[in-house]
């Protein structure tokens, strides 16, 4: 053994204890206790009536700013439970439109879709009261969802590249910073041009553009997709929706 | 017709005569006099035996209903002081959260009573009564204030012990009948503690009697007035007894049989709703008999300073012991079903003789013999 | 283990290669690590040297892998007195018949780790004690954390 | 008396969370044990392999709820050694300081079980009135109350809040005060629980390290090894602190070795605060890991957990194996029970801390 068992333990058993009132000890220390909660109040408090103060980063229920949300599916992609849908909805100022809707009865209240949401339209709510009569009730649709946002409900997580690090930089960069967004590469050889990237990309970041080369047989100009790295949220959408999967992400190291 | 407030029972004994000999008069008025069929039923009613059976069942009425609400008192008095040991806040219903007993009474009351399968379902029942019959049998013994009693009986301490330590029997009829594992051992546990601790208890007893001389309350109290109240001089001896009190009533430090860590409940577990609900104020009850045992034998019963009435000096004393147990319930760790005998026979026992020892050698010397 | 027989990763990476010629398929250092790779006919021999000689004390884990094409069985045993962890991984155990020698005789750690990856492979340890299941009820039918139970994922 | 099977368990006062304890009876003694697991699988190593890297976080908060950091710094660390990742300076104190923050919320949840256990409320309620302090601190800092999602791959999720260090402080000196006072009255001069918990559940040294009994429960057998000292990960190496070794190993010294493992974990927070400096506090990580195989095991409150992660290249982990200290000390729970009354049970039980979240995934 490291040291070999050298006398450690550091009380004396209950034999060797000399006898004595030890019952006062308990009862001082019961006491005091009587005394300060019946001067004071004691520590519990009466919950319906009294709520306890919760910080502003308190992660209850998610919530969402319908008027910022770009339905980028992000929060879709991320959510470990994959409670979040995008769902068609109808309204007077956004018209048609798919927003999310969160099944907060699967929700674990990880708070990742607020800290993936490029525009800070996920939020996390303090409020964890979600009893329901029936589980339907839990499945909040874009309208229930809805919080007024206040500052501490945007979650953001900052990062530093650690090529920074190693070069000695300290200060870190916010969510949507250039700095550590992955950008989309598009791999031209198997590109078809068919230009679904650029119909499905939720911000329109993504433009046919021309390449100069005439396609021989029907002598138009090919175009291929080029993206603009300032308006990407890097949702991935495209990469998905490309027939070819041509498109990748590159990371930001 | 004057009702004389000496005792009690003279008390119930006036009123049962007076409602009686009303019933006579309006059955005289409504026309059964002499010659009627009747007219026996009517002497019967007004027959002085008839009126001493009334009465009787009047003082078991009022003393039933005492002992259900000291019991709820207790109960209240516990929640309320364990939660500020605690640091919480005990019971929160009605005013100071007194009421919030009367609520659990009732809704014990609405519970279905459900009886488990294969029990000895009689038996079952009865051991109910058993523990509740014990319980209240020693209030109508124990006076409240110089004449405030049920009944007063020469030996009324002698009765009271015997009739208290009836409880085992209870406890292991309990246990057997639920036809559960975890209640058998219970039972028998808790039969064994109540059975090992009605020695020391006896004996301080003895202790008492030996410097008193006598077995009844009001002379014994007499005595305390007129000498001093025994707490100072038996110190020892109201030690034992509170300790032996605390085992009898099954309360922390001594409550293996209904140790929640290993045996859910003990030998309670399978009683339902009503059953459950006697049975739990039972126990508070048994609490309070020892506090009021307590409070007359040591702290001199209901003698105090004439501002206030005898008995609520009594109560005030009873209250005031039932305080130290629950606060020792605050401060104490539950300790096993053999070290707890282990204790009994090795650390209570010679204390309780050596008591005994002292209060002979008072009695020899100070009090001058008997 | 007495004091003075303290040895490093190194020395006892040397020893090792040297008791075992033939054994070992692979072995690497780092600072208080051993990774070995070892097929499963000389696991029992290692570790009772492991254990005599070396001073392992303690077994940490014992956890199966499902290489698709064949198990394998991955052991951390930690030297409370070198202050050494070794990682053996014994590789290619046939699928049809996987069956290991059961280091839970030497070091009682292992006794329910193994229980569980027979429970969740069907890796059988030859002369355990008390070869069932641990988790899983005893007529569960088939081995859930091999990669062919599929679970029917629902892709988002 | 015949003997007779009586099961303590699944759903039992004594025990925290779905086990069943088997015990055969001779009267009151015990004769044979057999401790029964798996009522509460979740087939979490199974559900791992669905998801990627950054989705497992919250789910390895879940493994044992009352001590989520921990967990979640196991499985990140792991993650973190097989991608390569450096985690900066002020990431890793930032961690140490909240995993001894956890290690003294689980502790005292673990003293309130003890509590309990032996059947004084009193000890339940203050234990647990002194753990809301130190929620209340990770409530600020991370958002949830028990199930934190605060670790990531390659740092922290965000940096203290304004005066979190100050709150911390000032909640430390009130539990060391009332350690060294109200508990040490309360618990340890209390005759009472040392008669239930002296001399009785040994387990001798041997038996310790042979049955993989790990952490506070070995340290009570007067096995002297701490991961924190003698395989130091994160800033474990910059802080001095002594390991807490009690030689008799009954129930009362891994009592004690916990109770002054609190004090300790007092004096690495205190020292942690000094040695913060400014910095980053989360690296950017790649999202898919290389083919290979890494592990890492940390002193987690209950004992050694260690999590070994193999990467495919894809950004789905191809197996994760959980090592759960609680799952192996439950084996050698008939060790520590046999010979003693089926009372001691829940006093031998409750000094060993059980969490059953993490025993059976």
């Amino acid at each position: 053994m490291a040291e070999d068992a050298k006398n450690k333990s550091t009380y004396q058993s209950r034999s060797e204890l000399k006898p004595r009132a030890w019952i006062a000890d308990g009862l001082r220390v019961t006491f005091k206790t009587l005394v300060r909660t019946t001067v004071h109040r004691p520590n519990t408090i009466q919950y319906p009536f009294e709520k306890l103060v919760k910080p502003d980063c308190y992660r209850g229920r998610p919530g969402i700013v319908l008027e910022k949300c770009i339905a980028c599916s992000k929060c879709v992609r991320i959510c470990p439970n994959r409670c979040i849908e995008m769902v068609p909805i109808e309204s007077a100022t956004l018209g048609k439109v798919k927003r999310p809707q969160v099944n907060v009865a699967r929700c674990m209240m990880c708070g990742y879709c607020a800290e993936v949401c490029p525009t800070n339209a996920m939020i996390v709510t303090p409020e964890f009261e979600l009893a329901a009569y029936s589980r339907s009730e839990l499945m909040f649709d874009p309208f229930k969802l809805q919080f007024e946002s206040k500052p501490g409900y945007e979650v953001c997580s900052p990062m530093i590249l650690p090529s920074e690090i190693k070069a000695g930089k300290t200060e870190m960069h916010n969510k949507g910073d250039m700095a550590i967004k992955d950008t989309v590469a598009l791999d031209a050889k198997k590109c078809i041009s068919c230009s679904r990237c650029e119909k499905t990309c939720p911000v329109g970041a993504v433009k046919m553009t021309e390449t100069g080369e005439i396609n021989p047989k029907t002598n138009k100009p090919i175009k291929k997709p080029a993206f603009d790295n300032e308006k990407c949220v890097s949702c991935e959408q495209c990469v998905d929706v490309c027939p070819k999967s041509c498109l990748s992400m590159k990371e930001a190291m | 017709m004057m009702f004389d407030y000496s005792g009690l029972y003279q008390f119930l004994y006036s009123v049962s005569s007076w409602l009686l000999w009303e019933v006579g008069r309006i059955l005289g008025f409504i026309g059964i006099d002499s010659g009627n069929i009747l007219y026996p039923i009517r002497q019967f009613l007004v027959d002085p035996q008839f009126v001493y059976f009334v009465a009787l069942l009047l003082t078991a009425l009022i003393y039933l209903v005492a002992a259900l609400l000291f019991g709820i008192q207790f109960i209240w008095m516990e929640r309320k002081f364990l939660g500020r040991f605690m640091d919480r806040r005990g019971t929160s219903v009605g005013f100071l959260g007194f009421f919030q007993n009367f609520a659990d009474a009732f809704k014990v009351l609405l519970k279905a009573v459900i009886t488990p399968k294969d029990a000895d379902k009689r038996v079952y029942q009865f051991a109910i009564f058993a523990i509740l019959a014990v319980s209240f049998m020693l209030l109508g013994l124990v006076p409240w204030d110089i004449n405030w009693y049920a009944v007063n009986v020469p030996l009324a301490l002698l009765l009271g012990l015997a009739v208290f330590s009836l409880a085992p029997f209870a406890l292991i009829l309990a246990g057997w009948s639920s036809n559960n594992k975890y209640t058998l051992i219970g039972g028998i546990r808790g039969a064994a503690q109540l059975i090992a601790y009605e020695v020391p208890l006896l004996l301080v007893v003895v202790s008492v009697i030996v410097m008193t001389g006598t077995l009844n309350f009001n002379e014994m109290v007499a005595w305390q007035q007129g000498n001093i109240i025994l707490f100072i001089p038996l110190f020892i001896g109201a030690l034992t007894f509170f300790i032996a009190g605390v085992a009898e009533s099954e309360r922390v430090p001594f409550d293996l049989p209904e140790a929640e860590a290993e045996l859910v409940e003990g030998w309670q577990t399978e009683y339902g709703s009503l059953g459950w609900g006697l049975v739990m104020c039972a126990d508070y009850l048994r609490a309070f008999i020892i506090c009021a045992l307590f409070s007359i034998l040591f702290l001199g019963g209901w003698t105090g300073p004439t501002f206030l009435p005898g008995s609520v000096w009594m109560l005030a004393k009873a209250a005031l012991v039932f305080f130290f147990m629950i606060w020792v319930r605050a401060a104490m760790v539950r300790i096993r079903t053999d070290q707890l005998l282990k204790f009994c026979w090795n650390r209570l026992l010679p204390l309780a003789v050596i008591n005994l020892a002292v209060a002979v050698l008072i009695k020899i010397y100070a009090v001058g013999g008997w | 283990m007495t004091e003075n027989t303290r040895m490093n990763e190194e020395q006892m990476a040397e020893k090792i290669n040297a008791a075992f010629p033939e054994g070992i398929t692979s072995i690497a250092i780092s600072p208080r690590r051993i990774f070995m790779t070892i097929n499963k006919d000389i696991l029992l021999k290692l570790c009772n040297a492991l254990k005599d000689e070396f001073g392992f004390e303690h077994v940490s884990c014992v956890c199966g892998v499902d290489m698709k094409t064949h198990f394998q069985t991955v052991y951390h045993i930690s030297s409370y007195s070198n202050k050494v962890v070794a990682e053996i991984v014994v590789d290619n155990i046939p699928r049809d018949k996987p069956e290991v020698d059961s280091i839970a005789p030497l070091w009682g750690g292992a006794n329910w780790h193994e229980r569980e990856t027979y429970d969740m492979y069907g890796i059988i340890f030859k002369g355990h004690p008390k070869m069932e299941r641990i988790l899983l009820q005893d007529d569960f039918g088939f081995f859930p954390l091999r990669k062919d139970y599929d679970v029917g994922r629902r892709v988002a | 008396m015949t003997e007779m099977w009586v099961n303590m368990g699944p759903q039992h006062p004594f025990n925290h969370g779905l086990w069943n304890l088997r015990v055969k009876l001779d009267g009151e003694k015990v004769i044979d044990a057999e401790p029964v697991v798996g009522y509460l699988h979740r087939g979490w190593e199974k559900m791992v392999e669905s998801r990627d890297y950054q989705q497992i976080i919250p789910m390895s908060d879940r493994l044992c709820y009352c001590s989520a950091l921990t967990w979640s710094h196991v499985y990140v660390g792991a993650v973190e050694k097989l991608m390569e990742v450096e985690v900066p300076e002020r990431a890793q104190w930032i961690r140490v300081i909240t995993i001894e923050i956890q290690r003294l919320a689980s502790h005292l949840m673990w003293l309130a079980a003890v509590g309990t256990d032996l059947g004084s409320y009193t000890i339940f309620l203050y234990a647990m009135r002194e753990r809301e302090l130190f929620l209340d601190l990770l409530t600020n800092l991370t958002g949830a109350r028990m199930t934190y999602n605060y670790m990531r791959i390659g740092g922290v999720r965000n940096d203290f809040p304004e005066n979190f260090e100050r709150d911390t402080l000032r909640a430390c000196d009130l539990l060391e005060k009332r350690i060294k006072g109200e508990y040490y009255q309360l618990m340890d001069m209390n005759s009472a629980f040392r008669l239930r918990t002296e001399n009785n559940g040994y387990l001798s040294k041997e038996d310790a390290m042979n049955l993989g009994v790990t952490g506070p429960n070995m340290r009570g057998s007067n096995v002297d090894f701490d991961l924190r000292r003698d395989d130091p990960y994160e800033k474990y190496d910059e802080v001095d602190f002594e390991v807490c070794v009690e030689e008799a190993g009954d129930s009362f010294a891994r009592y004690r070795v916990r109770m002054r493992e609190m004090l300790v974990s007092i004096d690495i927070i205190r020292q942690g605060f000094q040695k913060i400096r400014a910095g980053p506090v989360r690296v950017k990580a790649p999202r898919t890991a290389p083919v290979g195989t890494a592990f890492y095991h940390v002193e987690d409150p209950r004992g050694e957990s260690l999590m070994y992660v193999i990467g495919d290249g894809t950004n789905q982990p191809y197996r994760l194996k959980v090592r759960s200290p609680i799952f192996v000390t439950v084996s050698a729970a008939p060790k520590m029970c046999i010979g003693y009354k089926m009372a001691d049970i829940p006093a031998i039980m409750g000094t060993v801390d059980m969490c059953v979240g993490e025993t059976d995934r």
